[in-house]
């Protein structure tokens, strides 16, 4: 059973020096409330694993700005100059992966798989430092696990159980973060009472979250007539 | 020692095991024996079960009439799914067991050993039923307690210094809860923690088939 | 866009001694109306890849039954002693494989992974005639992907683009199998106008299906409307 | 030969890409040049439009004021889903992607070489924005088009005999779409299929950085 708490409270587990997961692509799906608890806090030194660094002023670009971050591990920094800026001046180390790798090295971590074999960057830059594989004639690059100490998601709805409900675009990496990390703290726009969504329509079972912060949002009705 | 009839020492393991359970936790309870635990979850106690066939939220069996086709068990049992449940696909439920987000694990054994190694898949020459999840489920779950009777019907031990049947899992098995005794497995072999009403550690070592570390004094179980 | 067909089309393009994956656990989320014309094609020397084989007189029990099947790669069949005599007999091969490894294995096929490394059946049988790789000081088997060339599945609705809603625990391998076989078959209680599953909804993207079979079922609503 | 504008030689560029389409495929345009493609499918044909950030059956952007905030392309810009249309996360976008499910992708280019070695995610020195989804989809796509101008600004030649910069893919581009040619990466080398209105092979050539097979008879592009 998820616990509803403020943003504050919420962030108030997460430490310097800790990495963190934030859900979003390019500030969709992102928990702005939560990003912006964290910069308030004056948090730092934290390592970030998302899929970008967004725009300056939205998304992890808060993060960026404020000066939170010692490392990103992403697989896009092109639409953050300011990231790309810090990353210049070496005041931020930035790992670049791509976004299918990120995926399922985060989904690994999430699924306990020790690692995945992956075509993706087989006779790039990529492979240099990997563990290379054939299976079946063809060679793969072996990934191994990214596991975080907190993921910070946000979902459309969740019930009190911490069921989890998202919309359209804005569910990109969220689910597969809610599994990888030993603190989930979700941002939602409304929580409903237990029993109110439908079992076949959770997209992240509430056994993943511990922390949720409601944000208001939009009304929604009951999702038990949903089908 | 009285002689308990099989269904008393059933109940009685369900009992113990169900003691083991904290709130919040998620479990998963094997076929048989661990499913009875469901029926004594102590009170005050909240439980989210999960069916490694596609669901947390596992709750009683429908009454009559009420079944859902598409809602059993991982025993293909008529089942229900409690408010907060929700369903996924294979994957999911095996990446909820392997990714180390079940609390807790509650299965029977063939044979478990003193290095915590569990058989409880085959018996070679005889007919191979296969292991299903059994083998996601004891590596993959933070706890893993085998409730399961002390002896064989024959009165062999059960509880043994190595498992002669082809290995579940190597070295997974955490406590193991008897109608006689429960038993945790540490580095230093298995210790003996408690002991049923009436039964004396003596009394449990002669039907274990390796040592057991007995403690100065040992608790008594509560059922 | 998926094809409506019947049954006996659908089948009729599965050939003696294709791998063939079947959606189900235990016989609930199966596509019997599928299997029931596969059995009636009289189809011979089949690998069937499955979670299990049912019972006897039910999913696939009525393959093994019929004597369609040459192989089984499965995690269980000991509810079947069909299955076990014909093995026993050595009319039939088994192969065991743990659930999640099964399940996993099927993903890296449809998820072009050229394998996972998984720590289940580490120190058991399983563990023989497999490569273990050491990460992070924790032994894992390499398991690779289990293609087929056509995979059955059960879903509660589909559109006509082919996408899919499963109901309770009929979900199980349907959603795997749809993404790991040449061809995929779907079998479903009702088929609805595309448009009528909101999108996020959908748990198997049309884009994954070949052919649909309804077989008439219950009525049900329009999805739009569902939220 | 004449001189087009860039936009022109964009929309050279797009249609004769469009082409390429077949009804039914699955296909993910790249940010840019490849984007406008969207814009010339041939009549009759219908393709499922997959966005890497979670959902197959992108439409056109929304007319003004009707965005929602939550459905955007892969470049963060407001789109629509076309009915028929599915969201999914990221392990599944990719796994589509990566997985073969892909019956198409067309992307833009910094270098392309006679191997079908692909170069457009970094120029070292430079800033290096990251690449994205494109290595998994230049590696997973069933077939890889790239669309692009022919030379750089300065006239010095994208297609090249060994990409200089960092690769994106080895050996996986099939077919090269220019506003001046269409060429086809094969065993053998790079074989021109197709010129533009009013263009020569050996024009084609003299801006290309990598020997073309030219046969006997060259097609005209359809624009």
């Amino acid at each position: 059973m998820a616990i509803v708490v403020t943003a504050g409270e919420a962030v108030s587990r997460i430490e310097d020096g800790m990495t963190v997961m934030t859900g979003g692509f390019l500030g969709v799906g992102t928990p702005e409330v939560l990003l912006d608890a964290l910069v308030g806090r004056g948090a730092k030194k934290l390592t970030l694993i998302s899929n970008d660094t967004a725009f300056p002023g939205r998304g992890n670009g808060k993060l960026v700005e404020a000066g939170c971050l010692k490392k990103v591990i992403a697989s896009h920094i092109g639409t953050n100059p300011i990231t790309q800026q810090q990353m210049k001046e070496k005041i931020l180390e930035v790992v670049l992966i791509p976004q299918g790798t990120l995926a399922e090295r985060i989904r690994a971590a999430g699924a306990g798989l020790g690692g995945i074999l992956t075509p993706t960057g087989v006779g790039t830059e990529i492979e240099k430092e990997k563990t290379v594989l054939t299976i079946d004639g063809r060679r793969y690059l072996l990934e191994v696990p990214l596991y975080a100490d907190v993921a910070l998601i946000k979902a459309h709805l969740a019930d009190e159980a911490g069921n989890l409900v998202y919309k359209r675009s804005a569910r990109n990496f969220n689910p597969v973060m809610a599994m990888a990390a030993s603190l989930v703290i979700a941002q939602v726009d409304r929580v409903l009472p237990v029993g109110s969504i439908d079992p076949d329509q959770v997209m992240t079972p509430g056994i993943f979250i511990d922390l949720i912060v409601q944000t208001g949002g939009e009304q929604v009705g009951d999702l038990r007539t949903a089908r | 020692m009285a002689t308990l009839e099989p269904q008393d020492k059933r109940i009685i393991i369900a009992r113990r095991a169900a003691r083991e359970l904290q709130d919040g936790y998620v479990v998963n309870l094997g076929i048989g024996l661990p499913t009875l635990v469901a029926n004594y979850v102590p009170e005050g106690i909240k439980v989210w079960l999960h069916s490694e066939n596609g669901f947390v939220g596992l709750g009683p069996a429908p009454a009559p009439g009420e079944e859902d086709p598409d809602v059993v068990n991982a025993g293909a049992q008529p089942a229900s799914i409690i408010p907060g449940g929700a369903c996924f696909d294979s994957c999911m439920s095996f990446a909820i067991i392997r990714g180390g987000h079940l609390d807790l694990t509650i299965l029977g054994a063939l044979e478990v050993d003193e290095k915590g190694n569990l058989a409880n898949w085959m018996v070679p020459g005889r007919i191979v039923p296969g292991m299903g999840g059994a083998m996601d489920l004891v590596v993959g779950a933070r706890r893993v307690i085998i409730a399961t009777e002390h002896t064989l019907k024959d009165g062999s031990p059960k509880i043994v210094r190595r498992c002669q049947l082809p290995l579940t899992a190597a070295g997974e098995v955490d406590l193991i809860i008897t109608e006689l005794a429960v038993i945790e497995v540490t580095r230093e072999g298995l210790l003996l923690k408690e002991v049923a009403p009436g039964v004396t550690p003596r009394e449990v070592q002669a039907r274990t088939g390796a040592s057991l570390i007995i403690p100065d004094t040992v608790a008594t179980m509560e059922i």
